[in-house]
């Protein structure tokens, strides 16, 4: 067993040193019912050649987004991650590392944790920013659980209709066996607008926060700044809820348009798409709401010598100081994620970010020009940043399978995420990045001009 | 060496990426541009890679040395684990691909699914939950959805002394009361007590088993008879499971519902405080009430049910955007195969070896809290250090200047001045002969009054003891620039 | 430029402080005839990520080993490397050190090049290694040279026919200039006694030294006594070659066997095939040649303080100390290679060894029973460890390039590296190690016996 | 923290790999099988990774910090061009698989030519040569086999003072007498004392340029010019050739061979002493004798030469067993397609401005040997250091408590105490600064008679000053058992 040190020499000598006769005799608590004498149905060790061969018998089995001309994003984003980063958090130190309970010797973590915290803050437009949930849908959860913290009374949280579907499954799910009742507002593609106008008469004077994700499910850009007044009129806060983070370098912020609570999915800077996790978790928020916030937070301190150092903090809020008081059960973190956001966002720098983002948002234009021309697509936004959805004249699904045989992954079918709502069947939500050259827009274009072609 | 910030080495004007010329085209951002500075720092690529390079080297792994750290099971981190995780059918995948094109990645999930229902001998496990906390929260929200379904509003989850802080926090974030048990002068539940404790608005016990002292809860079965008696469920904190995989079957034990770290027996790397993954495993009883995804084997291969039947479906609903950590199963699940049904149970064995021959050799020269055998961990308080002068914190930062990662202190709050010592299973004899005799040099220390060598400690690390009040009471949570500096620009 | 930290403010600042106008001002002293003012015709630069994908287009017109049934060896073979490995040399503090000559900050690099010596001197069976050379062709040519500075006035070597042609080949290059004299013999691998009575015949007293080869180029595995026997017993040294280095987990060593210096590709043990390069050089030798070596040397002594710590030592027979003098003129060698091939071999252990040995002989043992039955195939080895070379009823070429479009990379063709033999033309060399399957080995030699029924 | 060797923490019987079993079956060995002890200790896979990590942080590489050695270029090593290197299609292939089935792999080598040849504006490249040293015996044998073609004999390479010692060392392995040449006041080659060593004896020249001074040839034109109309070859070594790549093409010199280390110029990894890789390019009257392999272009794809041609190829064989350095090659080419042709440029001018930069900030403190503008590299004498009691190696150690690895020192040999300072292009001006602020505080100290300050550094390294001296007298090479453990064995 090449992870296990011991040779059978060495467990005889330390059995022999402890007194005991054999390994039975440690485990001599468990009740002899419950004793396991026989190995368990399972496969016995494997070398790790055996194992590297399983797992790429796996990955033949997938398609890699590099293969095709790919377009899925709707929450999840695949961008060009340098080099840099998956070594430089590879090494052991940052890699095999615990929490920094002990910050004498985790300086690293919780120097890259204060860098990061900085520049969420900075890039979401708030005052302060943790050290990471575990998702973005998480985060947005944990948001409406804060805000009813902050809201004293106030039960009700509203989500808009543009809110990707799954967060706002993880927000019922969250609040279920609490008091919070939450308000789902019904997703309106071809109306952008609408979706706004209702979310703003919605809101009542038990509305504890509205949720509002910008750019949308569906690709849409919002502006909150009329969403935070109608909030702020009625003493409800505005959760604004970013799944692409690369569009905050085009595209202001919630904090400066008046979110109060701004959390993200960070996933698209420093991170792969993983299948779905781990991803990040951002959570930024104002500097007064700071002792309501869940998860862990680094703060500046100086050492016995008076060096700057950095520590855990205000760990008054959480379940290892205040057990049944804390303001989130949350322990672990996605301290490897978020420092490769770190990495990534250092290495784009304000410029790089501003850059990356147009490239993005060009992508998507060129996109839009190229489907709006396709007879039986109806492309849906007029102000988007990477992502778009169109109508199509026929079940979107079977389109996006069609596509798929063609080396295209097209995009997300709406009825993935709405399965029985009728009206989303012809919904296709496509993004584009840095990584989506126009050869594949034309690729796409053409290949769903000819499949929309054919008779219904 | 002093290594700076980000902040102040880098600005707005330098990139560490090369990206092509955007050129001019027609915006369509609905006159949102953004127009403020955003105080992102950037730096070029060699710039960066030694920068934190350096913080690395201020940062303690375990591959830097031997990581004792109590209920954390810091054990080895492979790395064909993070190999395989990062080859591209696994890592360039989309969670909403057509599921035919990702077959592969719904047979990992199938397959970690085997490993742990079989390991576990129960029948379901859910993969979803991000971490253990999240898992003891899949694992509450289940109990509470079986409750409501029989119309039965208990309010009382009991949680011992000696629990994770996550277990009451989680309760209470399910709505439930919370209701300390005490423990025995074993360190293990009071059994009559809980008994007592037992009634018609109790929902169900939280218990860690081995427990946090630990020790295997000898009375376990008779425990979970006893709450399934009064109407309750049996959740189990599996953080400890490393001690017991391959030897003992939670499902055999009489629980309902129990997390997995992967992180911790399986060996996904901490990461200095995440990505974990916490997988829970279900009895018959709480199967039904598992939240959604789940992978399903159909006429054209496995599919994910990512939504609630419109009909009859207990499911209390999804925990999480998309299908969980994916990059954790991998390396869970190949952690697993190279180890085999063999190599896990051996697993089991040499930790709880480990963990032993620490408890027996130390005992001479430091206090422990109860009577062995132990499990995994070994639990010492402070009465050794009675007098001397010399904290457990104190005792605990000179450990650093010997090369070790300190173990667990203060933690279970049961005894007083506590030391928890978990060694796990991939720690050799050679490493454990010098930490005993390094630890046993320290006690004689520490009772020879050599009072400084603690209280000032650490002495050779990165920085000396760090001014945690004053971090909390003026908190400073993010970097900005200096007055002078800021008005100059 | 994402490698380059200046931007224009920078080189204007530095510029300035210097007191020059202009960049061109610096390259002053190139004459004006020879300075480029144009950029020269070639792409300009290019993100990562482009850069990414045009080496996976490179990458995906090659046939990688793991995608068939392989038996290529022939002086480079694919073997299992732990992950591990690769992990650990990628560290910056290994990866971009520069050669150890500040012990001060370089006892990473010197302790290990200090466990590489041991490890190889052992492997080897002799007294000395030193830290590495380029590879093992041009350390088989250093072998040569070293036996012509001890033998001085001997000015012939004598290679034995099994030896890889091309080192055979370095051997004339490198000895080209000098007084020395190689003789070759040539190869017959249907012999392979005949082979080592020839090389002893032709042994006289102006022989410096015997080059032999175990297994030789053709699998053959040699008895060294009675050659090392014959040489010394003339006043010349044997020099023995080793291709395949998990062979001496099985096999005896050189050094046991009599060899005066043993000369290794080191490639096997830690390190990818790598379409040839970079290789390992393996050099070991008696004590008594010690200073005759080329090559760095790492020795232990003590530092200032009394602690023991590593330094390069006898570099007075290095080119930067001695210049022309020098024992060769050799400075860069294989750290890197040396490195993975140290952790590596600290990995399989002694006992890991001898069994990743075996499971490489099991598996030709099980290769030559399967081809032995094919009509027109004959296996020509009796001893052997990992490789067998075999005599077909027609030329080897078209039969590799046949099997190669059945997804089986067949082995070596003897034509490929003696194209003016006829009397090799037939043969094919084939390697097996741990990395081929039973189900390998099976559809190797279907498909050859259905080749093989096609008449000539 | 010492480390001990891996002799004395792992022995014979531990593994850290695991293997299928090998059961019974007949060898094949002929009676040769190995029965010796052989002394190759083993080591769980958790205690390897620990071993080797542990060693690795008692190394300092560029990503530690600045790394100012002179003549080495050590430059940032970027992280893609490791990642493209082990791509399964570029490092998991053989170099005598089919042709048809390494299109990829050969594209790669002619593409890498391509660039080479049209940096350098010479018409041919010979990639095989291993290492810098190894692509001067290629150039030299070149030569010598182009005079004995045409059948003079000629005895004699002239050699400046100045020269990297592989220069000498590759003329003599050639077969050459070593003429030096002197240097002139400015640092550069005495141009009269070269026409007077110049006559029909003399084979070739080996010049550097930019020389090891740091400074560019002046008169390397007429330097050509003359060593032509003698009859001989002039042979460049490139290892500077960073300093003027995209500026200056050595075939506009009238070169007719130079090496180019990949290691240095095009980024790959020093490794801690290689692999390097020495592509050698030729002049029309050269490239016929140049060493095999080469890629050429056929009706069926890409193929190789691999032999000589039979009759009147003039090629004077092979250097090395298959075909050079792949994995070099693939992470040279990725570097130089990063840059292209304008960030090439850009590499040699800011390796330039940076080496001036130091040079005219350093000048006040410190004594500069030759007047400016130096090209890649900065040279610095010790007359600053007179009657401090200094020495330039004091100097240099007390760099390394400052954080920096040392200069260059006492090369090259045509001044007193050389110290060579090479910044290289991806050093930052704030690293720069730093640099410029330490090295002036040194001089300081060093004027001020801080001497303890020197004489005893490095303070804040894992070991102090080395004993030399003792490793070379009494040899230890390898671990041997300590006598008592033996005998107990």
């Amino acid at each position: 067993m090449r992870y296990l040190p011991h040779n059978e020499t060495d467990r005889r000598a330390m059995l022999s040193a402890i007194g005991a006769k054999s390994i039975d005799d440690l485990f001599r608590d468990v009740p002899p019912a419950a004793r396991l004498d026989a190995l368990l149905d399972l496969p016995l060790h494997k070398s790790e050649m055996e194992v590297d061969r399983l797992f790429r018998d796996y990955a033949r089995q997938n398609v890699p987004a590099a293969e095709h001309a790919f377009f899925v994003g709707c929450g999840a984003y695949r961008h060009h991650v340098p080099a840099t980063v998956d070594h430089l958090i590879q090494r052991g130190e940052f890699l095999t590392a615990y929490t920094p309970y002990q910050p004498e010797i985790a300086q690293g973590t919780l120097q890259y944790l204060f860098e990061f915290q900085t520049q969420v803050a900075n890039l979401l437009g708030c005052d302060v920013a943790n050290a990471s949930l575990y998702d973005g849908s998480t985060a947005c959860g944990e948001a409406i659980l804060m805000a009813r913290r902050i809201t004293r009374g106030r039960k009700r949280a509203i989500l808009a209709g543009g809110l990707h579907s799954h967060y706002g499954d993880v927000a019922q799910t969250m609040t279920r066996f609490g008091d919070e009742d939450v308000v789902r507002l019904a997703p309106s593609p071809d109306d952008a607008q609408g979706d706004m106008d209702r979310l703003i008469a919605a809101i009542d004077d038990n509305t504890s926060c509205v949720v509002v994700q910008t750019p949308d499910m569906f690709g849409h850009l919002h502006d909150l700044g009329p969403i935070a007044e109608a909030a702020h009129a009625k003493g409800a806060l505005l959760v604004a809820v970013v799944t692409e983070v690369v569009s905050l370098g085009a595209v202001r912020s919630p904090g400066e348009m008046g979110a109060d609570i701004v959390v993200a999915e960070g996933q698209s800077i420093g991170n792969s798409l993983n299948f779905g996790g781990p991803y990040l978790g951002l959570f930024a928020t104002r500097a007064k709401f700071v002792r309501q916030m869940p998860g862990r937070l680094v703060g500046e301190t100086v050492d016995a010598d008076g060096q700057r150092g950095f520590v855990l903090t205000l760990s008054t809020r959480e379940q290892h100081i205040r057990r049944e008081k804390a303001t989130s059960n949350i322990c672990t973190n996605s301290g490897l994620c978020s420092l490769a956001f770190t990495i990534h966002m250092t290495l784009l720098g304000e410029e790089g970010l501003r850059k990356l983002a147009l490239l993005n948002h060009r992508q998507a234009t060129r996109l839009k020009a190229a489907l709006s021309g396709i007879k039986g697509v109806k492309v849906l936004n007029s102000q988007f940043f990477n992502e778009v959805s169109v109508r199509l004249d026929r079940p979107a699904a079977p389109v996006v399978e069609a596509l798929a045989g063609r080396k295209i992954l097209a995009g997300v079918p709406a009825s993935r995420l709405y399965p029985d709502r009728d009206d989303l069947a012809n919904i296709l939500i496509l993004a584009t990045t840095e990584t989506v050259s126009d050869g594949d827009i034309a690729a796409l274009s053409d290949a769903l001009a000819d499949i929309m072609q054919a008779e219904l | 060496l002093v290594e700076p910030l980000i902040f102040e080495i880098g600005d707005a004007r330098h990139s560490g990426v090369d990206l092509e010329d955007v050129g001019d085209f027609d915006h369509a951002l609905g006159g949102l541009e953004r127009e403020d500075r955003m105080g992102l720092p950037g730096l070029s690529e060699p710039e960066t890679v030694r920068h934190y390079t350096r913080l690395s080297q201020k940062n303690y792994g375990i591959d830097s040395g031997f990581f004792p750290l109590g209920s954390c099971t810091m054990k080895h981190n492979p790395r064909i684990n993070e190999k395989v995780a990062r080859l591209p059918g696994l890592a360039d995948i989309h969670p909403l691909q057509p599921e035919s094109t990702v077959q592969g990645a719904l047979a990992v999930m199938r397959d970690l699914a085997h490993w742990l229902t079989t390991l576990t001998g129960m029948p379901s496990v859910a993969l979803s939950p991000k971490a253990g906390a999240h898992g003891e929260l899949c694992g509450i929200m289940a109990i509470r959805s079986a409750l409501e379904a029989r119309g039965d509003a208990r309010k009382v989850i009991l949680v011992p002394e000696s629990a994770h802080g996550t277990n009451p926090a989680t309760a209470a974030f399910c709505g439930y009361q919370v209701k300390a048990i005490p423990a025995n002068d074993d360190g293990r539940v009071d059994l009559a007590a809980l008994k007592a404790a037992l009634g018609p608005d109790v929902a169900g016990i939280m218990l860690t088993n081995p427990n946090t002292c630990g020790l295997f809860e000898r009375d376990i079965i008779e425990i979970a008879d006893a709450v399934h008696e009064a109407g309750g469920f049996f959740y189990c904190d599996g953080a400890n499971f490393n001690a017991i995989v391959g030897r003992v079957r939670p499902g055999d034990l009489g629980i309902d519902a129990m997390h997995i770290n992967l992180h911790k027996t399986f060996s996904t790397p901490h990461g200095g405080g995440g990505p974990g993954s916490g997988p829970v495993v279900f009895s018959k009883a709480l199967a039904p009430y598992a939240p959604i995804p789940f992978v399903e084997e159909g006429e054209e291969g496995l599919f994910l049910r990512e939504h609630k039947a419109a009909e009859g479906d207990k499911s209390f609903g999804r925990l999480v955007a998309f299908h969980g950590q994916m990059g954790m199963y991998v390396r869970a699940l190949a952690y697993m195969m190279s180890h085999g049904a063999d190599g896990l149970r051996q697993v089991a064995e040499d930790a709880v070896l480990n963990a032993n021959y620490l408890l027996h050799e130390l005992a001479s020269d430091m206090t422990p809290s109860f009577e062995g055998p132990c499990m995994h961990e070994a639990l010492f308080d402070d009465r050794f250090l009675k007098d001397t002068g010399v904290s457990t914190l104190d005792f605990a930062k000179a450990m650093i200047d010997e090369g070790y990662h300190p173990m667990t202190m203060y933690f279970p709050l049961v005894v007083h001045g506590a030391m928890l010592i978990e060694p796990t299973e991939t720690e050799s004899k050679d490493t454990l002969d010098q930490f005993i005799a390094s630890m046993r040099a320290l006690a004689k220390a520490a009772r020879a009054d050599e009072t400084d060598r603690f209280t000032g400690a650490p002495y050779f690390a990165p920085l000396k003891r760090l001014d945690e009040t004053r971090a909390a009471r003026q908190p400073i949570l993010k970097w900005t620039a200096p007055q002078s500096q800021e008005a100059a620009e």
